[in-house]
């Protein structure tokens, strides 16, 4: 099926779910509400005809102040038996920052969900094991987010733990090698 | 289970040809190079240590201040000054390359639109202090130096200066007319007795860096 | 009454066997895991954001460091993407030169799996035999681009530099001495009854568990399924490349092993063959974007009176945005970069879709009720490097 | 031990006892020298072995070829820094590597190296008295992993224990087949027993038996494929996991004076210790000029090769496998050995 063909699809079946359907090159993206996602997801992966069995990849995206809806949480799906692809988008308020795990559907979204919400903040209702992954576990903030500060003159108020490495540099320098 | 698999399941076949093949490299010549003694080949190309090239006429770098270098360093490690001396000439107050912090990805050598820079092929190069490795300019022309007097023959090229297969046409004027450079000082001059910062004879420089020193600036700012 | 109560023990960060610093707190019954649990992100260096504060050229030598062994799969990778992104045809030549380069890649990504797999579970030898014929690679790498292990060779639009006859000469000696190469480490493992023994039936994941999973490359086709970019949707050069896509049956450990072995039988006739077929002509298309890209305006919408979206503002019309998700083969597996453009030289968001960062999170899955040392075999089959996984 | 010179000690020969015991000190110390200068040059023996077969070169920089290397090594143990794990058990720990060493290093006693020189002459339980102290070398090892506190040396030690005590029980049963043919288990009468017959070595009649012992060897000294304790890609060090420095040597020396009490075993019990083969003898009469010591040695190290050998190919078992190898495999094999020995034995 050609992806214009299955966001049609997915439009016919929940209309009022759809908010958009772009297009670039031969690739299709489709901006769904959350609030039925796990019902799309799950028709996606258990229609015979769509069949996505295969998550290729879940991701967030920032758009503060570009678009009415901060985050995307970003689906790229695959079917490996009927070799086509799409790509869904779950548009999420700042404000409800909460969208629901997939993990149910594909055990692969486990990872990538707790990186979404690591690097973005987007909490994901239902998923087995909700933690960070790449940041520390005592980390603060979402340093994917666009407003997530490249550099700062804060110090140690960036970090809480960036004064406790500093006093370990101190104690440790009379070991280095001069 | 066949006969064969039931003799290779007691006498350990596999296992003692597995046995002969090291008895056999145990006998063969071994590949380990003795570093400090022996020196594998490096390639042309090869990207090491940062160097400026001298200038075998003037017997000082080449570079124009363009700041391409700087803008595209993926890691941020190059900084330029351009000053200004009496004859309101502009001249290379300090470049420096902070090579801890260098990638080692070539692309400043690729873009210098003079073919000033280069990586040399010295790769061992370490210091107990972070100084040693922080290179200016007088440290970037010692390199070139030190690197050349290694080399054979009269000229180097290096590949990165116009790379092979990629249209000639785009690029600029200076680097399409760029030939191998000499490696020995063919002036009269000797290199160490050039003032860096005497003021400038239009007459007597190279016109043609010169030439684009006053225009590079500017597209710059374009750019950013 | 006793009490019973698992041994916790965290193998990680720093652990020989881990590849990197993947930490695994098992809890033991006896030698048996009951629980196992991964940790990463101590290698984390923030490239996604690094990638979008730089533009696309100069994001190039970030994705060396992603997957170090195999830089010049990530080089490619990355340069296919922003390809379909700018809309930038590589001459054929280009594509060839890449085609040539992604497979001595995979070779060499494979020969490092071999040696540390082996290692792992104990054949030092092999560790040793394949390093030396890695060794061959990194010469070629090195030839032509002048850096052995972070390349940055490939660049958009093409490649930075033309192969020359030396390359083409040691290329095609390396494919003809590489399969006696193979049959050394095969002689030293592929029968030993300790390697069976240590691998068939250990790390079982089903087909449909594995794709459910999101496993891909070898480890996914251990399982059986024959998924691969360069088939399902080729890039460079590799749909006028004829070539198999070797796939295991039994979902082992074993199995895993055999398919990557074949794939060195694989990627030696795609190279010969590629340079076989190698066309003249230049290696950079010309509409390919110079290194100091004009970092540009983001595309607004019309008429508006700032003409840039300040950051905070509301704005009720959208922006056109190119969203582009591309996926390559590299040798551990499919690596997708997923691409938002504003219009502007620098991704809106780039993110990278790394393999080993979805290998890693089936490790529960594959050690959990068996023993210590197969949680080792299992590190190794997965191949995972942690500076992909934690970008 | 010479129970008659503590009759002297008794009686009034008292001169006779201190230079028996002058003797017997010196011997003792010269078997420990050589052993230990043994250790030495095996390590570097095995890293050059081991290098060449694996295309390297070994160590090269220290003396000519690495000559020097174990001296350098030694050194830098030495004047290392010796860290106990402040939550370990500290006098078991400092004790542990010393059991393992003096356990091993005692076996030495009773191996007959040629002729006449053993420490312990007519110790006529001595492979008894073998057996018992492989097995007390355990004890160090097992302690070393308890007291270090460490999960990883814990995990180490009680894979030993278990390996050490499946395949004492298969070693031992290996013998057995030697013990029915020389009728004896004093090792120098198994040596003159085998002289009885043309072929002069035991390993003629009694291959399976000298593999059995072979294998179970590679174990009971925790070489590769069977070295689970200190298995470095998944228990990192195993149970010398907290050593450094000097006690850290001490396991290693121990480790190595095991690798050669079982090459010593296996040249005494199947290739005729000192001795070459009557039918050699006889063929070329000329070999008996040449001292029985080389003979031995030579054996020795062509058995230290081996285990070199097999080191460098193969790869580690694992832990279930190496228990149902030792019990499923090894035993009854060694077990079918005796008995068919025995039959055979009281046919002919």
């Amino acid at each position: 099926m050609t992806p214009r063909a299955i966001a049609e699809l997915i439009q016919s079946k929940f209309k009022p779910e759809v908010a958009e359907i772009t297009e670039f090159g031969d690739q299709v993206s489709v901006l769904v509400n959350k609030t039925r996602i796990l019902e799309i997801m799950s028709f996606l992966r258990n229609s015979s005809e769509l069949y996505f069995d295969y998550l290729t990849d879940l991701c967030g995206v920032d758009y503060q102040g570009r678009k009415n809806e901060r985050f995307e949480v970003v689906y790229h799906l695959r079917s490996i038996l009927h070799n086509h692809c799409i790509r869904i988008k779950a548009a999420i308020p700042e404000k409800d920052c909460k969208i629901d795990s997939v993990v149910r559907i594909w055990a692969g979204a486990n990872w990538h969900e707790r990186e979404c919400f690591d690097m973005y903040g987007i909490s994901f209702t239902g998923h087995p094991d909700f933690r960070r992954i790449l940041m520390p576990d005592d980390w603060e903030g979402h340093p994917l987010r666009k407003d997530y500060p490249l550099k700062s003159d804060l110090g140690e108020a960036e970090w809480k733990g960036f004064k406790e490495v500093l006093e370990t540099v101190e104690r440790n320098k009379k070991y280095e090698v001069r | 289970m066949t006969v064969k698999q039931l003799i290779d399941k007691v006498f350990l076949t596999e296992i003692l040809k597995g046995m002969a093949l090291t008895f056999k490299m145990m006998l063969s010549k071994p590949v380990t190079i003795q570093y400090p003694d022996e020196k594998r080949k490096i390639y042309p190309g090869f990207r090491g240590k940062h160097a400026f090239v001298r200038d075998a006429k003037t017997g000082r770098q080449k570079c124009i201040m363009c700041m391409k270098c700087v803008n595209i360093c993926p890691s941020q490690c190059i900084s330029l000054k351009k000053g200004r001396d009496e004859n309101n000439k502009p001249f290379l107050e300090r470049y420096d390359i902070e090579a801890l912090r260098c990638i080692y990805c070539g692309y400043c050598v690729e873009v210098c639109p003079v073919c000033a820079l280069v990586l040399t092929e010295d790769f061992g190069y370490c210091s107990y202090t972070k100084d040693a490795i922080f290179f200016d300019k007088d440290k970037m022309l010692k390199n070139w130096d030190e690197f050349v007097a290694k080399l054979s023959g009269d000229v180097y090229w290096n590949k990165f200066w116009r790379p092979d297969g990629v249209d000639i046409a785009k690029m600029p004027k200076s680097k399409r007319e760029q030939a191998p450079v000499p490696i020995r000082p063919t002036a009269a001059v000797p290199s160490d007795t050039v003032p860096e910062k005497k003021p400038v004879n239009p007459a007597e420089k190279p016109p043609e860096p010169a030439a684009e020193v006053e225009e590079k600036p500017e597209e710059k700012k374009e750019v950013v | 009454m006793l009490k019973k109560k698992e041994l916790s023990i965290n193998m990680g960060p720093q652990h020989p066997a881990t590849h990197g610093v993947l930490r695994l707190v098992l809890e033991l019954d006896g030698e048996t895991v009951v629980k196992c649990t991964p940790h990463v992100g101590y290698l984390h260096r923030g490239t996604e954001k690094l990638g979008e504060n730089r533009t696309y050229p100069m994001a190039l030598p970030l994705t060396d460091r992603l997957d170090y062994v195999s830089s010049m799969s990530n080089n490619i990778g990355y340069c296919v993407a922003v390809e379909r992104l700018l809309g930038i045809e590589a001459p054929a030549r280009a594509k060839y030169i890449r085609t040539i380069m992604a497979e001595l890649t995979r070779i060499a990504n494979h020969i490092v799996w071999i040696a540390t797999h082996a290692l792992d579970i104990g054949a030092m030898t092999v560790f040793l035999y394949s390093m030396r014929d890695r060794e061959w690679i990194l010469d070629l790498y090195e030839m032509v681009c002048g850096a052995r292990l972070t390349v940055t060779y490939p660049r958009i639009g093409g490649v930075r530099c033309d192969i020359d006859q030396e390359f083409m000469d040691s290329c095609y000696k390396f494919i003809e001495d590489f399969p006696k190469r193979i049959e050394e480490y095969e002689t030293l493992i592929d029968q030993n009854r300790i390697w069976l023994q240590r691998t068939v039936g250990v790390g079982i994941i089903s087909a449909a568990d594995a794709i459910n999973w999101g496993l891909t490359g070898p480890t996914l086709r251990g399982s059986g399924v024959a998924y691969d970019v360069r088939k399902a949707a080729p890039y460079d050069a590799y749909d006028q490349i004829d070539f198999e896509v070797p796939v295991g049956k039994n979902c082992d450990v074993y199995d895993r092993y055999r398919c990557r072995m074949d794939e060195f039988r694989q990627s030696i006739s795609i190279i010969k063959q590629c340079l076989d077929k190698l066309p003249d002509g230049l290696v950079l298309a010309s509409e390919a974007p110079p290194y100091d890209m004009p970092i540009g305006k983001p595309r607004v919408m019309p008429g508006h009176p700032m003409g840039e979206i300040l950051p905070g503002e509301l704005v009720e019309e959208k922006v056109p945005f190119d969203e582009l998700y591309s996926a390559t083969e590299v040798p551990k597996g499919e690596l997708g970069f997923y691409f938002v453009n504003d219009g502007t030289a620098r991704p809106y968001r780039m993110r990278i879709r790394a393999p080993s960062f979805v290998h890693a999170s089936v490790l529960p899955k594959l050690c959990e009720g068996s023993l210590v040392a197969d949680v080792i075999a299992n590190i190794g089959t997965i191949d995972i490097v942690l500076g992909e996984c934690d970008r | 031990m010479d129970i008659s010179s503590f009759y002297g000690f008794l009686g009034t020969d008292t001169t006779d006892f201190i230079l028996r015991m002058i003797i017997m000190v010196a011997k003792i110390a010269v078997v420990i020298v050589i052993a230990l200068l043994h250790v030495a040059y095996s390590t570097w023996f095995e890293r050059k072995i081991i290098g060449h077969m694996q295309i390297r070169l070994g160590p090269m920089r220290v003396g000519y070829h690495g000559l020097l290397q174990p001296f350098a090594d030694f050194v830098k143990l030495f004047f290392k820094e010796d860290i106990i794990p402040s939550s370990g058990d500290r006098p078991v720990f400092q004790l542990a590597p010393m059991i393992a060493l003096f356990a091993t290093i005692s076996s030495l006693a009773v191996i007959p190296f040629f002729n006449d020189f053993v420490i312990a002459k007519n110790m006529n339980v001595g492979l008894l008295y073998l057996f018992a102290m492989s097995s007390l070398s355990a004890y160090g090892i097992i302690l070393a992993g308890w007291s270090s506190n460490s999960k990883y040396a814990f995990l180490g030690g009680l894979r030993s224990s278990a390996q050490v005590i499946s395949y004492e029980i298969a070693l031992a049963l290996s013998l057995v087949g030697i013990m029915v043919l020389s009728g004896s288990l004093n090792l120098v009468e198994i040596i003159e027993a085998q002289q009885k017959h043309w072929y002069g070595m035991y390993v003629v009649v009694q291959f399976p038996a000298y593999i059995l012992f072979l294998i179970c060897a590679f174990a009971e000294t925790n070489r590769t494929p069977f070295d689970l304790p200190e298995a470095e890609s998944e228990l990192v060090a195993g149970y010398f996991v907290e050593y450094s420095g000097m006690r850290f040597s001490l396991f290693f020396m121990a480790e190595y004076i095991a690798m050669i009490i079982m090459s010593c075993i296996a040249v005494t019990c199947f290739w005729g210790g000192w001795t070459l083969p009557p039918v050699v003898m006889k063929a070329l009469p000329f070999l008996a000029v040449v001292p029985g010591l080389v003979w031995f040695l030579l054996k020795v190290y062509c058995h230290l090769f081996l285990f070199y050998w097999v080191r460098a190919t193969v790869p580690r078992f694992r832990y279930d496998h190496l228990m149902s190898l030792g019990w499923k495999v090894l035993i009854p094999l060694a077990l079918a050995n005796i008995v068919i020995t025995s039959i055979v034995k009281f046919l002919f």
